[in-house]
C-alpha cells in the first residue's frame, strides 16, 4: 500500500475516534476517557499528515511546539472560573487558523473561474474570520475587558444587514474571477471579520456561553470548508461532525436557559415588549422537552400540587420526579396550600401515600419569602392556590387569600390541561405572566413523561 | 470527486445531529470545549499549507495557522481534561 | 379591645373554642384576653398553659361576659348568658339559628352581633373561617377510626401464613367534606372503599382518593351555588335506595354523611337495607344530628341491630378535641380577624361583605341575615 | 376420627378456635365434628354456619369431651374438663405449661397428648401453625387502632385551612412480629413513627416500613437461635431506660412489645419516663399478660395517670374475633394436617420431629417436652 | 450540472431519506410513514439511475414491471401469517440480485490482477450466493416445505469447515488473476450457494426470525459491496447502513428470545449440556438491557416480591414497572407467598401503599398450575418462598413448605444482591436452573434501571 | 477514490449503527422487512449492468438482477405497509 492510502486510512480511524469521542464526552460516566479517545485520534491525524511527502517539517515543527507550549500553559495556568474565555479562545484561534489555510490555498492555486474551490474559500474565509473575532469579542466579554453588558448602538440592525450584503455581493463578484480580485478578497474578510465584532458585541454577557458555542459549531462549518478547498476528508468529516453537534449543543444551552436562539442572538435589540391587555397576554407553552432542559438544570425547585395531581392521581410521579431532580444535585420541596384539592388534607394524603417526606412538606410561609431564589416552581395542577389575582387585584373574588407566589420565582412551570379556571371559576394571571411556561397535559402523563426524560439521560 | 466529498460532508453531518441527544447540563460546556478541539482539525490543512513551502507569503501564513491551530488543539484537549477531572472528585455527581 | 371565652356547658363538648397559641396570635393583635377557669380541661390542655399564651383566668363567667367586646364559644350560649353581655358585644359560635328563632330574638334584643359559624359562604376566600369543613373533615375521620376499633376484624388485606385475611369493604355515602376524609382514611387503613353522591362532580374527587365511585342513575340533580346538594324528590330517594340495598349488602362498614344545607337529612339507609347486612358490619351516621340517613338510629348512642352495629354518636369531632380545637380556634380568630381592622383597633360589621353578610345573624337589635328574614 | 371444639369459658375470650371454613376443610379430610352450641357467639357467627359448613352441635361438653379423638381450644382446658377426656386424645391450644405445673400434671396422668401453640418452633416450615406470630400481628394492628381510637388527635398530618394539624409520633418499642405490624399500621394512618429493639438485624425490617431506628447502644445483645431475643442485663437495662427517656417524652403514642422468651417481659418505661409525657398521650403495653413492660400499668384495665393513659388491655386480637379466629384456625388445622396421615386415616406423634417434638407437652402419659423436662 | 452531478446529488439525497426511514421505522408512532420515506429515496434512486446517458432502457422496464407485479402480488396476496417467509424471499432475492450484478461486472471488465475491483466481486458473490440461498432454506422451513425442525447430519460442523476454507482458498488462487480463473469463479459462487443452505438447515423454525433478519444484515452488506464493485456511492451508503442496523436488530431480537446469536446459530450442534455437581452449576447472570428485552417481549408477567423489596423500599418502582408492563400488552399478577418478608403481610402493606390494586395480588395456589404459561416469573428479593428445594428435595429443612413454584415459568429473573441464602439460611437451587437469570444489584436501582429501559424506548 | 468510498462505508456503517438502538418487539419484523426492502437499493447495480448492454449474456444476468431485486424493492415495501398497518387498528398499542 501506498503512503497516500496509509494516511487516508489513518484519517478514517481519526474520524471514527472523533465520533466515539463526542459520544462518550456527552454521558459523565465516560466523558473523560471520551476527551483522550478524541485527541488520540487528532494524534493520529497529524501524524499521518505529517507523513505525506515532499513536507518541509522545519517550520511546521517549530509552529506546532511552539503553538503546544503555549496551548498548554494556556490551559493548565488559566483560573477555574476562566475557562469559558480561555475555551473561546482557542475557538477563535482554530476559526483564524481555517480561514489562513483557505487564503494560504487561494494564494497559490489562483483559480480563474468559478468552482467549487474558490467557492469554499470564500465560505471559508468568512466563517473563519466571523469565528475569529466573534469568539475574541466573548472572551472580552467573560474576562470583563470590555463590559459584559449588551452594547447598543443606533441602527445596528441597518447596519448589519448593510455590512452582510455588501459582504455578498463582493462575494458574488470575486466568485465570478476569483483569481482576479485578491483585493476583494480581501476586503470580503474585513468585512467579515468587522461582522464578527458587531454580531457578537450587543449580546449580554450571562449569554456568551451560548454564543461561544454557536461559534464553535461555527468553526467546525469553517473547517469543514478548508477541507473542500484543499479536499481533504478528515477535514470535512471531522468539521461536519463538530459543526451539526455544536448546533445540537447550542440548542440544548439554549433550552436549558429557557430561551430561544434567537431570544439571545438578538434579544439586545428593541425594547422588551409588554402586553396591557389585562391577562390576554401572551401564553408562552413549553414541551416535556423543553421542560427537561429547564429542570436537569435548575438547583432548587418547589413543587405546587393541587386537585389537578389528585385527579389525575399523579402523586406516584410527582414523588418521583421529585427523587431525580435531588439525585441531579437539587434542593426539591413540597409547597402545600392549605386549601389545595378538594378537602383538608387532600394533598397530604396523597403525598404521604406516595412517600414523599413529611420533612419536605413546607407551607406558603415558609417559602413566599425565598420564592426569588428558586430557580423552578413546578405547578402541578393547582390554580386558584397560585393566582396572583389575590394578591393584586383588589376587584378579584379571592382577593385577600393568601398565596404560593411562584409567579415570582425565575421560572415558573405550570402543569394543566387547557387555560380553565379551577374550582373558584376565576381567571387566573398567572398563566400569562412572562416567566411561566404553560406544560399543557394531563399530570400524570406529563410528569411520567418528564420522567423518561430524566430517566433517558442518566 | 467534489460530489464524494460532499456524500462524506452530509453523513457526516447526519452522524452528528444523532451523536448527542441528552446532555446533562455540567457537561455541557467540557462537551463545547472538547468538541472545539475537535475543530482544531484544521491543523491537518495547516500542515500541508505550511509544509509544501510554495511561497514564503503562504508558509508564513501556514506556520501562522499551525500555531494557532495547535493551541486550539491541544489547549482545548487540556483544559477539557481539566474540567472534567474536577467532576470526578468535587463533582455533584458521585 | 376584650376577647372572653367561657368554658363549655354542654357535657358532651370536649372542645375548647380557642388552644393557647391563639391567644398568643390574638395578643399580638393587641387583645385582652379572658378565659373561664376549667376551658381546656377536656381537651385536656391546662389553665396554666392559657395563662402562660397570655389570658386571664376567671372562675366567674358572669364577669367575662359583662365586660367582653367580643365572646368566642364551640356552642352558642343561652338566653340567660345572652342576658348578660353587654349591647354591641360580638359573639361568634355556631349557631343553628333556623332551629331556635327564640335564641336568635333574645340575641336581637340584647343588642348583641351574633355570627353563625355554619353560615359562613362556602367559597375560596372564606375557607380559613369555614367551621363546618374543619369539623366534617375531623368527623370523617373519626368515623372511620371508630369503626375500625368497633368491627371485629382488621380493615386491610394481609395475606399471611394463616390464609389470606380479606380487607374491610366500606362504603361511603355523601362524599362531601367529611365523607372524602373517611374515604381517604379509610384508604389509608387499607379497605377496599366505594363511595356514593348525588352530585356528580364528586366522581372525580372520589376516584382521586383511590375509591370507586358507585352511580345510581337519578336524573336530574342539582346543586345550589353554594355547593350543597339539592333536595331530591321522593321518587329520586326511592330510586337510590333499590340500588344502595345491594351496595349495602356487601359492606362491612357503612359510613354516611349525606345532607342538604338548611333541612333533615335525607334517609338513604332503611331498616330493610340493614337487615341485608352482614353480622358484625358497622353503621356510622354523620348525620345524625340533622336527623340521621339511616333508618332507627339513635342520636347519641350505639345499638345493636341484627348483629349489626348502629353508631349514632354525636359530636364526632369532639373526640380529636386536640385537634378539633385547634382548627376551630383558627376559624374563629380568622372570623375575627377580618372583622378587626388593626390599623384603627375597632371592629367593622360591614353587612355589604361577601362573608359578613352571610354569616351575621342579628346586628344592632335587628335579625339581619337574608336567610333568616326570607323563612 | 372426631374432631371437638368446644365453646370458650374464660368471659374475656371473644375468639372462636375455628370459623366454618375450617370446619368444611376438615370435613374434606373425613373428619366426624363436633362443635358446641354457642361456639361463634361472640365472634360473631351463628351456630348455623357451622351446621351448614357440617358441624354435629352439641350442647353438653361433657359428650364431646367423652368421644373426641382431638380437641381444638384457644385456651386450655382445665382440669375437671381434662379428667373428661379419653385417654389417647389429642388437645391442641394455647397452654403455657410453664406456669401451670399441675395443668400438665393432670394430662400426663390423664394420658392426654397436649400441644401447645406457643412452643411450636419459629422456622419457616412451621409458620403456618405459628399462632403467636398470627395472632401477635393482629394485636400490633388493633394496639394502633386503639391508640387513634382514644388520643385526642387525629394521626396523620393535614394542610388545612384551619392551620397545620401535626402528626401524631408513635414510639414502638420492640419490633418483633407485633411491634412491626403496629409499625406499619401507624405508618398506614399517617404517624411519625420511630422503634425501638434490641436486636439490631429489626433495624433494616423498621426502615422497610418507612419507619425510623432508635438506636441505643448497649454493648454486646443476642438472641437465641429460636429469634428469641435473650434478656438483658440489669446495667444494660438501665442504660436503655435513660436513652429511653428522650425518646418517650416526643411520643404521643408509644406500643411497647418487648418479650423475653419464657420470662418476665422486662419493664422498659419507667414511671418517670411516663411523668415525662404529655397529658393526652396513649400508652398500649402488649406485653402486659407476661408482666409488662410499662411500670404502673394494670392488666385487664384502662387507668388514667398525669393526663397520660396507660391501656393495659388483654387479648387485643380478641379485639379483631372473626380474622383472630380465622388465622387461628388455620393455624389449628395446620398443625393437625401436618400430625394426621391423610392416607392411613391415623395420628402419628412423632417426637424427633422438628416442629411435633417441640410442642408436644404431654404423650403416653408423660411429660415429654424437652423444655419442661429440663427445668 | 451536469447529468452526472445531478444523479449523484439525488443518490445522497435518497440515502439521507434511508436513514430517517430506518430511524422512524423504529418507533410505533413514526413506523409507517417512515417505511414510506425510505420508499420514497428508493424511489428517487431508481429515477436517478434511469437518467444515465446511454442505458438500454428497454429491457430494464421490463425487468421492472414484471418484478413489481410480482412483488406486489406476493406482498399482497401472502397471508398474514405468512409475511415472515415471505421477507424471507425478498431478502434471497435482494442477495442473488447483487450477486448477478457483481458477476455481470466481472464478466465484462475481465480485471488482470488483484485489486479492490476483483475483491469486491469475490465479496458480493460470496455474501450475496449465502444471502440467496439460506433465504430460501429459511422460507421453506417457514412454510413448512421442509421440517422446521434442526435437520442435523454427522459432522456437520467439519463438513462446513471444509467447505468453508475450499471457498476461501479458492478465492485468493482466483483473486491472484481473477480474469484467468473464470471456471474457479463459478466455483465459488457454488460452494457459496451449498454453504448457505448447510448453515441454516440445522438451525430450528423458531429461530427462523433471527437468522432472516441476520440474513438481510448480510444482503445488505451484499449491496455495499456491489457498489465497491460498480463504484457506487448510494449502493455503498444504503448496503452499510442496512448491514449495521441489521446487525443491531439481530441482537436485539436474540436478547428478547434470551439466546446468544451464537446459542440461535449453532443451537442445533452438539448435545445440550447438563450439570450435575448439585446446585454449583451454572449461574447466568443478566444485564438489565437483556432483562428490558425479555420484559418487553413477554405477554405475561408474574412478580415475586420479598423481603428483599422491602428492605430496598423498591414497592413504588415495582408497581411503576408492572403498569408499564401492562401497558406494554402483558397480563400482570403480583404473587405474594404468604410468608414473604418479615411479618404477616408485610408485602401487602407496602403495595397497597405503592396502590397495586388488591385484584392483581394472587396467591401460590392461583399461580402455580398456570405456572406454565408465564412468560416471565420475577423474583424481586424473595428467596425462601420460591426455593425449589422445599418441593424437590426431602433432606431440606424447607422440604414440604408450599412455595411459588417460578423455576416451571418459561423464564425466571431473580433480582437480588448475591447468591446468599434468605432468612431460613438455605441454599437455593431455583439460581443455578438452566431457565433461570441472576439479575444482581439492589433491588430498587435494578428496578429503576428497568424502567429507565421501559421509558427510554417509548 | 476507493479509499474515499471507503470512508463513506465506514461513516454508513457507523451511523447504521447508532440509528437504531431500542426498538419494541412488535416492531421487530416490520424493521427488518423495511431495512431488507432498503437492501434492494442493489436495483441500481442492476439497472446499470442491465442497461449498458455490453454483452447478450450480461445483459441477461442484469434484466434478471433487475426483475429480482424489484421484487425485493417493491415487495418489501408493500409488506412493510401492510404489517405496519394492522398495528395502527388490531395492534396492543392504541
Ligand atoms: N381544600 C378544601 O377543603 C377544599 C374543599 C372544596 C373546595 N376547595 C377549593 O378547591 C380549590 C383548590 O385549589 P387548587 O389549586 O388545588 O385546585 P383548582 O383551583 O380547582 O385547580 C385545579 C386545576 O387542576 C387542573 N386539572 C384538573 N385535572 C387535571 C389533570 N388530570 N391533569 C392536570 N391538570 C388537571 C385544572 O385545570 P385544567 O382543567 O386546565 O386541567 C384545574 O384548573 C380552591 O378554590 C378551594 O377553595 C377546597
Ligand atoms: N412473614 C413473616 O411473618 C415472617 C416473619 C419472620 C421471618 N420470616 C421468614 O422470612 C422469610 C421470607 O422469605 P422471603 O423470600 O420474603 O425473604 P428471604 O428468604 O429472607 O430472602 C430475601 C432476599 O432478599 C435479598 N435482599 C435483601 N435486601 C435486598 C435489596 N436491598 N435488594 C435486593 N435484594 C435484597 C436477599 O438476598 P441478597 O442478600 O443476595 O440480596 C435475600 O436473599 C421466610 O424464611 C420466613 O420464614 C417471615
Ligand atoms: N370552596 C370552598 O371553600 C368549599 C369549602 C367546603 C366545602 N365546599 C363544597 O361544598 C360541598 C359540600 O360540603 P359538605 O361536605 O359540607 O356537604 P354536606 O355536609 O352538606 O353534605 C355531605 C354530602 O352529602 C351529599 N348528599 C346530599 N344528599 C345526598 C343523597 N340523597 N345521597 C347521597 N349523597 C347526598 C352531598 O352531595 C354532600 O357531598 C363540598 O363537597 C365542597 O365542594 C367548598
Ligand atoms: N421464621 C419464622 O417463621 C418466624 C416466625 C415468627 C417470628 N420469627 C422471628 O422471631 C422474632 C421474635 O418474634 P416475636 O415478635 O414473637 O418476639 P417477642 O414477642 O418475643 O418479642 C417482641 C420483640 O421485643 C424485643 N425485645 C425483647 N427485649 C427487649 C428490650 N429490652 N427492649 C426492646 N425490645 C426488646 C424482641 O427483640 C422482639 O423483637 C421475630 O422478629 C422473627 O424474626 C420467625
Amino acid at each position: 500500500m501506498n503512503n497516500r492510502v496509509i494516511i487516508e486510512l489513518t484519517y478514517i480511524t481519526a474520524a471514527v475516534l472523533f465520533c466515539f469521542g463526542i459520544k462518550m464526552l456527552s454521558s459523565p460516566k465516560t466523558a473523560r476517557k471520551g476527551n483522550l479517545v478524541s485527541a488520540f485520534g487528532m494524534l493520529l491525524a497529524v501524524v499521518a499528515t505529517l507523513l505525506y511527502k515532499g513536507l518541509d517539517l522545519r517550520w511546521i515543527v517549530a509552529g506546532m511546539a511552539l503553538g503546544a507550549v503555549t496551548g498548554v500553559l494556556a490551559a493548565r495556568l488559566v483560573q477555574m472560573t476562566a475557562m469559558p474565555q480561555m475555551v473561546a479562545v482557542f475557538n477563535g484561534f482554530g476559526g483564524a487558523a481555517s480561514l489562513l489555510v483557505a487564503w494560504s490555498e487561494y494564494h497559490i492555486r489562483q483559480p480563474e473561474r468559478i468552482g467549487l474551490m474558490p467557492i469554499a474559500v470564500a465560505a471559508t474565509v468568512i466563517i473563519g474570520a466571523v469565528t475569529f473575532t466573534g469568539s475574541m469579542i466573548a472572551y472580552a466579554k467573560l474576562a470583563e475587558r470590555i463590559p459584559g453588558r449588551p452594547i447598543l448602538f443606533p441602527h445596528q440592525h441597518l447596519v448589519n444587514a448593510v455590512l452582510g450584503i455588501t459582504a455578498l455581493g463582493c462575494t458574488v463578484i470575486f466568485l465570478m474571477s476569483p483569481a482576479a480580485h485578491y483585493g476583494l478578497f480581501l476586503f470580503v474578510m474585513l468585512i467579515a471579520l468587522v461582522l464578527g465584532i458587531l454580531l457578537v458585541i450587543p449580546i449580554g454577557g450571562a449569554d456568551m456561553p451560548v454564543v461561544i458555542c454557536l461559534l464553535n459549531s461555527y468553526s467546525g462549518l469553517a473547517a469543514a470548508a478548508a477541507g473542500f478547498v484543499i479536499l481533504n476528508n478528515v477535514l470535512i468529516v471531522s468539521g461536519a461532525l463538530v459543526g451539526a453537534s455544536g448546533i445540537i449543543l447550542t440548542r440544548i444551552m439554549c433550552k436549558a436557559m429557557n430561551r430561544s436562539l434567537a431570544n439571545v442572538l438578538f434579544g439586545g435589540f428593541g425594547a422588551v415588549r409588554r402586553g396591557k391587555e389585562g391577562y390576554r397576554g401572551e401564553v408562552k407553552s413549553l414541551s416535556v422537552e423543553d421542560a427537561y432542559y429547564l429542570l436537569e438544570a435548575a438547583r432548587s425547585v418547589i413543587f405546587v400540587p393541587g386537585y389537578g395531581m389528585a385527579a389525575a392521581q399523579a402523586q406516584h410521579v410527582v414523588r418521583e420526579l421529585g427523587e431525580l431532580l435531588e439525585s441531579n444535585g437539587a434542593e426539591v420541596k413540597y409547597c402545600i396550600h392549605p386549601i389545595a384539592g378538594r378537602m383538608p388534607g387532600h394533598m397530604n394524603v396523597l403525598l404521604a401515600e406516595a412517600n414523599v417526606p413529611y420533612e419536605q412538606l413546607v407551607e406558603p410561609e415558609d417559602v413566599n419569602p425565598i420564592m426569588d431564589t428558586v430557580d423552578v416552581a413546578v405547578v402541578i395542577g393547582a390554580n386558584d392556590v397560585v393566582n396572583p389575582a389575590a394578591r393584586d387585584e383588589p376587584g378579584s373574588p379571592l382577593y385577600g387569600m393568601p398565596i404560593i407566589e411562584v409567579d415570582r420565582a425565575r421560572t415558573c412551570i405550570v402543569i394543566k390541561r387547557s387555560l380553565n379556571p379551577g374550582f373558584a371559576g376565576v381567571d387566573n394571571p398567572l398563566f400569562f405572566k412572562p416567566n411561566t411556561r404553560m406544560l399543557f397535559g394531563d399530570a400524570k402523563e406529563v410528569v411520567s413523561a418528564l420522567v423518561a426524560e430524566f430517566k433517558e439521560a442518566a | 470527486m467534489m460530489v464524494m466529498l460532499l456524500f462524506i460532508f452530509v453523513l457526516a453531518m447526519f452522524l452528528g445531529f444523532e451523536l448527542i441527544s441528552k446532555v446533562p447540563s455540567q457537561l455541557h460546556t467540557p462537551l463545547m470545549s472538547g468538541s472545539n478541539a475537535i475543530s482544531g482539525i484544521t491543523i491537518v490543512g495547516a500542515i500541508i499549507a505550511a509544509g509544501r513551502g510554495d511561497t514564503v507569503f503562504t508558509v508564513i501564513l501556514g506556520v501562522l495557522a499551525v500555531f494557532l491551530a495547535t493551541i486550539n488543539v491541544v489547549g482545548g484537549y487540556v483544559v477539557t481534561d481539566r474540567m472534567l477531572g474536577m467532576f470526578r472528585h468535587g463533582g455533584r455527581r458521585k | 379591645m376584650k376577647l372572653f371565652i367561657p368554658r363549655e356547658t354542654d357535657p358532651d363538648e370536649t372542645r375548647a373554642a380557642v388552644l393557647p397559641q391563639h391567644v398568643r396570635q390574638l395578643k399580638d393583635w393587641g387583645w385582652e384576653i379572658q378565659i373561664e377557669s376549667g376551658l381546656g380541661e377536656r381537651v385536656p390542655v391546662p389553665d396554666s398553659a392559657y395563662e402562660e399564651a397570655g389570658a386571664a383566668l376567671i372562675s366567674h363567667r358572669r364577669e367575662g361576659y359583662a365586660s367582653a367586646d367580643v365572646i368566642f364559644r364551640v356552642r352558642v350560649s343561652d338566653k340567660e348568658e345572652v342576658a348578660l353581655m353587654k349591647p354591641g358585644a360580638l359573639h361568634i359560635s355556631f349557631f343553628d339559628p333556623f332551629r331556635q328563632p327564640d335564641l336568635v330574638d333574645s340575641f336581637a334584643q340584647a343588642r348583641v352581633t351574633a355570627i353563625s359559624m355554619e353560615l359562613i359562604p362556602r367559597i375560596t376566600v372564606a375557607q380559613k373561617m369555614d367551621a363546618l369543613s374543619s369539623q366534617a373533615s375531623l368527623a370523617g375521620y373519626v368515623a372511620v377510626i371508630l369503626a375500625a376499633e368497633r368491627i371485629n376484624r382488621v380493615f386491610p388485606m394481609m395475606m399471611t401464613p394463616a390464609g389470606t385475611l380479606a380487607a374491610v369493604r366500606v362504603l361511603v355515602i355523601g362524599a362531601g367534606v367529611a365523607g372524602l376524609q373517611a374515604i381517604a382514611t379509610a384508604r389509608r387503613l387499607g379497605a377496599r372503599v366505594e363511595a356514593y353522591d348525588v352530585r356528580p362532580e364528586v366522581e372525580e374527587q372520589v376516584k382521586s382518593l383511590g375509591a370507586r365511585f358507585l352511580k345510581i342513575d337519578l336524573g336530574q340533580v342539582g346543586s345550589t351555588p353554594d355547593g350543597y346538594a339539592k333536595q331530591l324528590t321522593e321518587e329520586q330517594l326511592q330510586r337510590q335506595r333499590e340500588a344502595m340495598k345491594r351496595f349495602c349488602s356487601h359492606a362491612d362498614v357503612l359510613i354516611t354523611t349525606a345532607q342538604v344545607f338548611g333541612r333533615r337529612a335525607p334517609l338513604i339507609v332503611t331498616e330493610e337495607m340493614l337487615l341485608a347486612m352482614r353480622p358484625g358490619s358497622i353503621v356510622v351516621d354523620l348525620a345524625v344530628e340533622s336527623g340521621g340517613n339511616v333508618e332507627g338510629i339513635r342520636p347519641g348512642s350505639e345499638v345493636e341491630k341484627n348483629g349489626v352495629l348502629l353508631l349514632g354518636l354525636r359530636n364526632l369531632p369532639g373526640r380529636v378535641p386536640y385537634h378539633a380545637s385547634q382548627v376551630y380556634g383558627s376559624n374563629l380568630s380568622a372570623m375575627l380577624g377580618h372583622l378587626y381592622d388593626r390599623e384603627k383597633g375597632h371592629l367593622r360589621i360591614d353587612l355589604q361583605d361577601q362573608i359578613t353578610g352571610r354569616c351575621v345573624v342579628t346586628h344592632g337589635g335587628q335579625v339581619v341575615n337574608p336567610l333568616l328574614k326570607e323563612g
